[in-house]
């Protein structure tokens, strides 16, 4: 007696790995990049399977739309750059000698005997032991929110958070930082690449902001999701030149990328007072000032992300000779 | 008198804190550098005299902070360090108006005389180490400050000899370092104690403690120029004269064989260096070397080379006195650390005139040259006399007492050593100055008596120097002579 | 046989597989995607820890550190894409 | 209603909140950065008086606690590792202001500050951290700003550097993550207390080993040091002075950490450690020796150090580990002071000359005398000559190793220090030979304040030295490995 | 003992002496000369002394006897002249002079062994005579200047000997009222008498100043004749005065203080004259009479202190037997030396001298070195405050002694010795090299032989090495300065130092190669193997590489203590249980 559950798991399990090893031996490089959107979504999928709704929903937002996007992209500027669309630019890159393949095959040997001692330590370790769910449940009424992992992610663990959101901020600090005064690559119309993102992505999108809400009901919204909700749009304005980044905006748009880290920063530092520590929410407050942060937080990772799919800091063109030196 | 524990701080910092100014006057502000330079060793010279006196009187000076725990960094003053201080001090001074007189019109002044100061102050630092720990500090700093000056001439020949420098002495003091480490391990302390402190350790496990005295002697005999790691002398005396000067008078040979002195008879104490066996082949190795340096001296005709390997001979005395375990021969040892210091100062400076006034560098164009500078060549002959052995001048002083110290300790063969080596002596200096004296000048050769032209400043020291000589040897039992501060240093050691 | 099972062996051949990918791979774009995979392996890692058989609630604390490590994981994969475009850059001016 | 504000707390949000500022202020930058490198070292003064006074202090974020919180600890070895980071980050930062100065580096002044900043903010962090995820979480913090640093200069190699650094740096903290999920598997919480009851399962091991393995590749110990020469050689001199002298030591102080804190493997394994830190010294110096620019040199010396670094963390087994770790942290103070003045000298010595290639500095007419001598001051505590910091942090290590009878720990140390004076005076001699040059020499033409905050850091090394004693003693605070063992 | 047995020995080499008169027999004769001695030293082997028998017919009555003195002399004397035989018959084999050569070389040999078997005066006195006379024709032989003025002196000197035995012999007697040998050495014998005797045997010992002739007769006499003139027959003074002064009976103080003072002067003035020759052989004989000034010190001693001459008596007889053989294999050497044609065979034969000459000049354990230790031994019960003076007078002679080898092996090569043509270079070398060996075994043998007599020998110190080395050493410094002399200070400082420097500089350069090909090697390995590195990626493996390595070692010692627990229930940690709300400690079930 089987239960259907666990065959259609087993499939689902299969399914990803096989999608893995696809998404790595597939030599064509956007074949490559959409088997991992693929592989993305299915991966989702057996994190709903795993009880984890809010996660499959950030890893299909995120992890696989955001992600996705930024790979396309990339690709596209790759094979403009060169000038030879169509060609496969990145592989004609490569100019390193061949490692042999003895190499290759003892890299692969390696990490066969460190999955299987991965596996077996996996096995030895106690199935569904410990864990926080306790912590969590007495600490929920102190929290202020009802959704545990929202409690989580902006009460218990709120200093993870923050630096998650420093993350992301370093993120385009850097990426502003390192693409600079490049000319554009040809202006990025809706080409054959967009289109095949766009079938691609645009029902994961749909499908995510259904999912959203619906999580959103149940409980009081998660950052994240919601930022990459909203980042999507941004994507699909930046691709359809319904907004064109202008230099003047810069300033605008450092104030929307630092906008979740202060605030955040600011409250955690601001209620230790009267005994409290650091991000020890007065209990009265806790939930107002929740929700400040992450509507702060989704605003900044909504543009963030918008951000780091774009890429450079707009300039003005004229500028931009003297700062390619 | 007042009293100032800090007086051996003060002793230090008058070269230590001199350095930096120096290094930071700019290079045509040649007064006040001359000035400084000069204030400072007099002010040495006078505190070491105070220093001295104190020290005489029984007054002990002893400071010290923990650098790790138990490990501590240790200043003292005892008499064997005021022996070296005395010297350094004194020959600072003196090497110091030589060095501005060389250097009047050189380039890169400021460093010069920076690392001179960091030099003298290395030394003093060694002379009053309290531990093994604190030499090693002060062992490397002389390394270091040393190999600037040893390239000084900034030329091919130069760098490689500073490199060969540089890796002799800096493996020298890896291994000191190692040794120094084994001490603490095996010993737990690193202290200079009078009469040694390692008669447990050697009676537990002889061959532990025979292994780090080949270590220590090993390290410390790189920079006293024992064979066979005597190779890097005479390659450094490409130094400029007063370096060269310092380095075979005060500086690296002699912190060498003031540490083969401190190791042997503080650390180890001569009774349990004995009792390992230790220092028969410590004083064969140290007669090997003696004979070896003077016979390579003989072959040598650039002029300071043959007197790199004089060195090479001369500094092993010490070691020779201080391995036949006779309190007489460790009063020779030690006699001759000042004596062979005066001897060999005197007449790298005389050499260094030669080259300077009369581009003499070479033996073969020493022919006429007591005419043309007679000054100097009184004092290289006065020098040249007292290295042979020839009383009244110093070294006869030194040899006696080793030569009696080696009939004390049951070792009738030093004598012949010493003998042997004497006549080497007379046979590489007295042609020196059998030409200097007796040979008419090559009329268009280097060394033609034409108007040498240097200044007082070159020309006294080496006069002083090989007075000081004279004095040392002639009047070698007056009170506060070497020779006598040696026997009291002996009474000490040897714990009579 | 239960998901925890089934899913953690699929992360931990997915990581593994993403191992490969990053060390062997000599193409930019495939090695940022193997990363990406190892960051999955990993994802599924903490989740099968986080499972509890129904009708016990899942452990809400490695959700909310998957979700972190996702975020995470794009910012560091939006900076690698960009040295990558840079670098391509870059590297046809200097041919040019 | 008054802010409580903790030292703990400012050490980590003052560069935050500096960082956004110097982000939103471009213009402003480097007054910001200084400032708040100023106010981060005047907060991190205080938490070590108070560390001093009290012992470690430990600050409960969000009032819960751990496991379900995560709590900030700063002990004597965290104010110590802070201390690194704020000395060293104020100094390099005023060498930073003056060397970003001219019009053309307005980007990199525009970039440094902020990234430099957030780097900051990711290496306090780590430093008090007491969380593995947490640790996760900081070390991509100080990875991204660490990348954006390497690739300030905007060169072709930089970038190419850079990324095979992100390579690197994704992939060392991946592992690291993996490890994390083991944790949580096994043990189902994520504090240092909870790992110390840890009993050693195959989750574990694998943990340490995909740990280990992470932070080895972010610290660039051999044979997993290959990003850091070009990575290092390649930025610009006050980026590399902060990438080479602190954030290798951000990984490496976690490795610390965890020997503290988990159940620490066998003999075998401290060996194997002992034996690529072995590897690095000898490879890194032989590649020092080879190396044919200044700047590159000094980065491969640094994989040498590191894994000294690694010596004396093994040096006398499982059973001296409660020792060894302080042998280590001297090395890792005295390498991060060293190091970073070291890079900025070498930065020095290349604008003054325009070039850094070894075998030509000999030709250069001018000397800049002072980033020269900062350079050998450097390079003394890294030879590890006394009485500099280096020389201690040796004693300790060869103390140790040959206490516990484990000699070729002593070779392998004596053989890199015998190797880094051979590499180190290649160097010197470019600086102090003068007959290649044709014109007169300009010794003295090197002044400039720019040379004041390398000269001060190589001072700090060589006089650490001397402090090494209540050094010592400060480290001791509140680390209590023997107790957790 | 019959007493054909003990007269064969005399009479064997008179008989084979009348037979080579005869064309005839001569080749046989020559042939047997080597078996002449064969006699005695059977005799003196096989015989158990004291032995004797006697003629009354002959002569004043012809006493013939053996004790224990004349058996050890019997037996080395023997040996040398056995020897001495078989080189000389390769020698002279193309000599026209060789038939007179023989004859008075059998004569002289017959008269060897007659002295000293002869028990009575007049048989001592004739074959001593004899053996004198006949020697002459030896020295002769050459006819050349050098030999004949030699051969003048030394028939100047034998006749004055001659007649002061005899005279001294007479006296003797007279006083002794016997003429048997063992009367007159109980008996209380004149000053007069002594003194003739000291003087007639002292010009056979070549003390001075009576050693004039002694040095230019064994230069001139070929070798064979060398030999045994320097080994057997001077000895021959030496056991006359043993045979016949009251030693050990009567103390002769005056005697003795002279024998004493000229022995102590022969010592060293031998040596002084002896190295300013250029004939080795004559510095040979120089080195006989230096030796014999030691022997004179002993029986100096013994005449002064008669009490002593217990204990020097067979320490004299050992010193004898050493000189016998050391010296004869030199004089053999220096002639199979001159046989040598080629550069090697010198060369051999001169190392094998080195062995004899080390040897007489005192090798500790050697028999030169234990004989001088003997007799220092043996003096400190004679005059103590002669003892230092002889103590420091012996240490000294080895070094002197060292010096005189060393003149002599110089001069074989600087002034070889001529040897008569058509000789085979390796004829000489058996019997030379028999003697050397028993120079060098003799420490060995001399127990066997000797018995009671070796006890002071046995019981003597080995000796120390310093005058020997001292000794060497000055005779390098000698040699050195003779050849700086000869080609110049510089040219000879520059020769000094030569291999020093063709040898660090051929260190150099090895080194020098060396380091190259270090440094290629030191710039290529790395290279490539960074190279490889970067190209193969290594790193990247090295991160797998690692991980499971670690994940080995560490999960090895736990694997077979875990079973790997798929299907078994997991263990419920405490801390977990305690946080868990009961409704959801459900855990699944397989």
């Amino acid at each position: 007696m089987i239960d259907p559950l666990v065959i259609f798991d087993l499939l689902l399990a299969l399914g990803i790995v096989a999608l893995a090893v696809a998404a790595l031996a597939t030599r064509e490089s956007f074949a490559m990049i959409v088997v991992f959107i693929v592989f993305g979504l299915v991966s989702a999928l057996a994190w709903v399977r795993l009880s984890a709704p809010d996660v499959a929903l950030a890893e299909a937002a995120i992890g696989t739309g955001v992600t996705g996007a930024l790979l396309l992209k990339t690709l596209h500027h790759l094979r403009c750059a060169t000038g030879q669309p169509g060609q496969n630019a990145t592989q004609a890159q490569i100019s390193a000698p061949p490692v042999p393949v003895g190499v290759t095959l003892a890299n692969a040997a390696f990490c066969g005997l460190i999955t299987l001692g991965l596996a077996v330590a996996f096995l030895g370790a106690p199935a569904a032991g410990p864990g926080f769910e306790g912590l969590v449940a007495q600490a929920m009424p102190q929290s202020g929110v009802e959704h545990p992992v929202t409690a989580v992610l902006l009460n218990f663990r709120a200093y993870d958070t923050l630096m998650e959101v420093v993350v992301l901020l370093a993120a385009v600090i850097a990426v502003w930082q390192i693409e600079r005064g490049l000319s554009d690559a040809p202006a990025p119309v809706m080409g054959e690449v967009w289109q095949g993102f766009a079938r691609l992505a645009l029902p994961a999108i749909v499908v995510v902001g259904t999912y959203l809400l619906w999580v959103g009901a149940e409980a009081p919204g998660g950052a994240f999701q919601g930022g990459a909700v909203l980042a999507a749009v941004g994507l699909l304005l930046l691709l359809t030149r319904a907004y064109v980044p202008q230099p003047a905006h810069r300033g605008i748009a450092r104030g929307a990328f630092v906008l979740g880290t202060a605030a955040f920063a600011l409250v955690a530092l601001l209620v230790a007072s009267g005994g409290r520590v650091a991000f020890e929410y007065p209990l009265a407050h806790a939930k107002t000032l929740i929700l400040l942060i992450e509507g702060m937080v989704t605003l900044s990772i909504a543009v963030t992300l918008a951000a780091l799919f774009h890429g450079r800091e707009p300039m003005a063109l004229k500028h931009e000779g003297k700062d390619d030196t | 008198m007042m009293d100032a524990p800090l007086l051996p701080l003060f002793i230090l910092l008058t070269s230590l804190l001199a350095a930096p100014v120096l290094f930071a006057l700019p290079e045509r502000a040649a007064k006040l550098r001359t000035a400084i330079n000069l204030g400072m060793a007099a002010l040495k010279v006078a505190l070491v005299a105070w220093l001295s006196l104190k020290v005489s009187e029984g007054v002990i000076y002893d400071l010290r902070f923990a650098v790790l725990p138990g490990l501590e960094f240790k200043l003292q003053a005892d008499p064997l360090a005021i022996l070296f201080i005395a010297l350094s001090a004194v020959l600072w001074l003196i090497t110091t108006v030589y060095s501005v007189g060389y250097l009047e019109h050189g380039p890169h002044r400021a460093r010069f005389f920076g690392f001179f100061s960091l030099c003298v102050a290395a030394t003093v630092g060694i002379a009053m180490s309290g531990n093994l720990f604190t030499f090693l500090v002060f062992y490397e700093l002389l390394t270091l400050a040393t190999y600037p000056l040893v390239i000084h001439r900034g030329n091919a020949e130069a760098l490689r000899a500073g490199r060969i420098y540089l890796i002799y002495t800096l493996a020298g003091g890896l291994v000191l370092m190692l040794g120094t480490l084994a001490l603490w391990v095996l010993a737990g302390s690193t202290d200079f104690v009078a009469g040694g402190m390692l008669a447990d350790l050697a009676a537990a496990n002889p061959l532990a403690a025979q292994l780090l005295f080949v270590v220590l002697i090993g390290a410390l005999g790189i920079k006293a120029a024992l064979v066979p790691f005597h190779a890097w002398l005479p390659i450094a005396m490409v130094a400029p004269a007063p370096v060269s000067a310092l380095l075979h008078a005060v500086a690296v040979v002699k912190a060498g064989a003031f540490g083969i002195m401190r190791v042997v008879y503080e650390v180890f104490g001569i009774d349990t260096a004995q009792a390992l066996g230790v220092t028969a082949p410590l004083a064969a190795l140290a007669a090997v070397t003696i004979l070896y340096g003077s016979l390579k001296a003989i072959t040598q005709d650039d002029i300071k080379k043959r007197l790199a390997y004089s060195t090479v001979s001369q500094v092993s005395y010490i070691t020779l006195g201080v391995a036949l375990a006779s309190p007489i021969a460790a009063v020779g040892a030690l006699a001759h650390l000042i004596h062979q210091g005066l001897m060999k100062i005197t007449m790298f400076m005389a050499a260094g005139n030669l080259a300077e006034g009369l581009g003499v560098k070479r033996v073969s164009q020493m022919n006429g040259v007591g005419r043309a500078m007679p000054g100097t060549m009184l004092a290289f002959t006065l020098a040249a006399l007292a290295m042979i052995g020839l009383p009244p001048l110093a070294g006869f002083v030194s040899k006696w007492y080793l030569a009696q110290g080696g009939l004390d300790a049951g070792h009738g063969w030093v004598i012949a050593v010493l003998l042997g080596s004497s006549l080497l002596n007379a046979v590489y200096f007295l042609p020196m100055l059998h030409r200097a004296w007796f040979r008419d000048a090559a009329p268009d050769g280097a060394g033609a008596p034409g108007h040498p032209r240097i200044g007082w400043m070159l020309a006294a020291p080496p006069v002083t120097t090989a007075v000081l000589v004279l004095v040392a040897g002639s009047f070698a039992s007056a009170p506060f002579s070497p020779l006598e501060w040696t026997r009291f240093i002996v009474a000490i050691e040897y714990q009579e | 046989m239960t998901p925890d099972m089934i899913y953690g062996a699929a992360g931990i051949a997915v990581f593994g597989i993403g191992l490969v990918g990053a060390l062997c791979a000599q193409d930019r774009l495939r090695r940022v995607l193997a990363l990406k995979l190892c960051s999955v392996g990993a994802g599924f890692l903490l989740l099968v820890g986080a499972w509890r058989e129904p009708p016990g609630t899942p452990d809400p604390v490695p959700h909310a550190l998957v979700i972190t490590g996702i975020v995470v994981m794009v910012s560091a994969t939006a900076v690698a894409l960009a040295l990558i475009r840079r670098l391509h850059s870059l590297e046809a001016e200097d041919e040019r | 209603m008054s802010v409580d504000l903790s030292p703990v707390m400012l050490s980590i949000f003052l560069p935050l909140f500096g960082a956004i500022v110097a982000f939103m202020l471009p213009r402003a930058a480097g007054a910001i950065g200084l400032a708040t490198l100023a106010l981060t070292t005047g907060a991190v003064i205080a938490l070590a008086r108070d560390v001093l006074i009290n012992g470690a202090a430990i600050l409960p974020l969000g009032g819960w606690g751990a496991p379900l919180g995560i709590d900030l600890r700063a002990d004597g070895l965290s104010v110590a590792m802070l201390g690194l980071s704020c000395a060293v980050g104020l100094l390099v930062s005023l060498s930073a202001l003056s060397s970003l100065r001219g019009p053309e580096d307005a980007r990199q002044r525009q970039y440094f500050w902020p990234l430099w900043l957030l780097l900051l903010t990711g290496m306090n962090g780590v430093y008090l951290s007491t969380d593995i995820f947490n640790l996760y979480v900081m070390i991509e913090v100080i990875a991204l700003a660490a990348v954006g640093l390497t690739v300030l200069s905007g060169t072709t190699a930089a970038v190419r550097a850079g990324l095979e650094y992100m390579y690197a740096s994704i992939l060392g903290a991946l592992l690291f993550l993996m490890g994390v999920g083991f944790i949580y598997l096994q043990l189902g919480r994520l504090d240092f207390a909870g790992l110390a009851e840890a009993e050693p399962t195959g989750a574990l091991i694998a943990a340490i080993a995909l740990m280990f393995v992470g932070l080895a590749l972010k610290t660039a110990l051999f044979p997993l040091h290959f990003w850091l020469p070009a990575a290092h050689a390649n930025a610009s001199a006050p980026a590399s002075a902060l990438l080479s002298g602190l954030v290798v030591k951000a990984a490496l102080y976690i490795v610390l950490r965890l020997a503290q804190h988990m159940p620490f493997p066998s003999e075998t394994f401290l060996t194997l450690v002992g034996v690529m830190g072995a590897g690095a010294v000898i490879w890194g110096s032989i590649q020092a020796l080879r190396a044919e620019r200044l700047k590159l040199l000094v980065a491969w010396s640094t994989v040498a150090q590191i894994g000294l670094i690694f010596v004396a963390f093994a040096r006398a087994g499982e059973q001296g580990l409660s020792e060894s770790w302080k042998a280590a942290a001297l090395l890792i103070l005295a390498h991060g002071v060293a190091k970073a003045a070291m890079f900025l000298a070498a930065g020095r010595i290349k604008d003054e000359i325009g070039h850094d290639v070894i075998r030509d500095l000999d030709r250069a007419p001018i000397r800049p005398t002072l980033a020269q001598f900062t350079f050998a001051l450097a390079a003394i505590s890294l030879i590890g000559l006394p009485p500099s910091l280096g020389f201690i942090g040796k004693w300790a290590l060869m103390e140790g190793a040959m206490a516990a009878g484990y000699w070729h720990w002593v070779g392998v140390t004596m053989a890199g220090t015998l190797l880094s004076v051979a590499y180190f005076s290649r160097v010197f001699a470019g600086f102090l030979r003068f007959d290649r040059v044709r014109a007169p020499v300009g010794e003295h033409q090197g002044w400039a304040l720019a040379d004041a905050a390398p000269l001060t850091l190589a001072m700090m090394a060589i006089a650490l030295g001397l402090m090494a004693a209540p050094l010592l003693g400060f480290l001791e605070i509140g680390y209590a490995l023997g107790e957790a063992k | 003992m019959s007493f054909v047995a003990l007269a064969a020995p005399i009479a064997l080499p008179l008989l084979l002496a009348l037979c080579l008169t005869a064309p005839q027999a001569r080749a046989l004769i020559w042939r047997m000369m080597p078996f002449a001695p064969l006699p005695a030293l059977s005799l003196a082997l096989l015989a158990d002394p004291p032995t004797g028998a006697q003629a009354d017919w002959l002569v004043l009555g012809l006493h013939l006897g053996l004790d224990e003195v004349s058996r050890l002399f019997v037996i080395f004397t023997a040996l040398l002249w056995c020897a001495a035989g078989a080189s000389a018959r390769h020698w002279l084999r193309a000599d026209a002079r060789a038939t007179s050569f023989g004859v008075m070389f059998l004569m002289a040999q017959a008269g060897n062994m007659g002295l000293l078997l002869a028990q009575d005066v007049a048989g001592f006195y004739a074959c001593f005579a004899l053996m004198s006379f006949a020697s002459y024709g030896l020295v002769l032989h050459s006819r050349d200047n050098a030999a004949q003025g030699a051969a003048r002196l030394y028939i100047g000197f034998v006749v004055v000997g001659e007649l002061a035995l005899f005279a001294g012999l007479v006296l003797a007697a007279t006083q002794a009222g016997s003429l048997l040998l063992i009367d007159l050495r109980g008996a209380v014998l004149s000053d007069m008498a002594v003194g003739l005797l000291m003087l007639g045997f002292g010009v056979k010992l070549g003390i001075m100043p009576l050693h004039f002739w002694l040095p230019p007769a064994h230069g001139a006499a070929p070798v064979p004749a060398s030999a045994v003139l320097s080994g057997a027959m001077i000895k021959a003074g030496l056991f006359g005065m043993m045979a016949i002064l009251p030693l050990g009976a009567v103390a002769y103080s005056d005697h003795g203080t002279v024998l004493m003072a000229a022995g102590m002067v022969t010592l060293f003035a031998a040596l002084l004259i002896g190295v300013q020759h250029t004939n080795p052989k004559a510095v040979l004989g120089f080195s006989s009479v230096s030796q014999m000034g030691i022997v004179a010190l002993g029986l100096g001693a013994g005449l002064m202190v008669p009490a002593a001459w217990g204990a020097i008596l067979p320490v004299l007889v050992y010193v004898a037997a050493h000189h016998a053989l050391a010296k004869g294999a030199l004089f053999l050497g220096t002639g199979a030396f001159a046989a040598q044609t080629g550069h090697a065979g010198r060369l051999g034969v001169t190392l094998a001298l080195l062995l004899p000459a080390l040897v007489l000049a005192g090798v500790p354990a050697s028999s030169g070195g234990l004989g001088k230790e003997a007799l220092k031994a043996a003096l400190a019960n004679a005059s103590p405050i002669w003892l230092p003076w002889l103590v420091v007078a012996l240490t000294l002679s080895g070094m002197a002694t060292t010096l005189l080898m060393a003149r002599y092996i110089a001069l074989l090569w600087l002034c070889p010795p001529k040897a008569p043509a058509q000789i085979a270079p390796e004829a000489l070398l058996l019997p030379f090299l028999a003697v050397a060996g028993g120079a060098l075994a003799l420490p060995l043998l001399w127990p066997v032989l000797a018995q009671e007599l070796a006890a002071p020998i046995a019981q003597a110190a080995p000796g120390g090495i310093w005058p020997l080395a001292a000794g060497v050493g000055l005779a390098g410094a000698v040699a050195l300065y003779a050849h700086a002399r000869r080609i110049g200070p510089a040219l000879f400082v520059a020769h000094l130092t030569a291999p020093f420097r063709a040898f660090g500089a051929r260190a150099d350069s090895l080194l020098a190669a060396k380091r190259r090909a270090a440094r290629r090697l030191g710039h290529a390995v790395p290279k490539a193997v960074s190279q490889t590195a970067t190209d193969w990626r290594l790193g990247q493996t090295a991160i797998a590489g690692l991980i499971a390595i670690i994940v080995l070692i560490e999960m090895a010692p736990t694997l077979p203590a875990q079973p790997l627990p798929t299907q078994t229930l997991p263990d419920p940690m405490p801390h977990s249980s305690i946080h868990l709300p009961q409704d959801q400690t459900l855990f699944p079930d397989f």
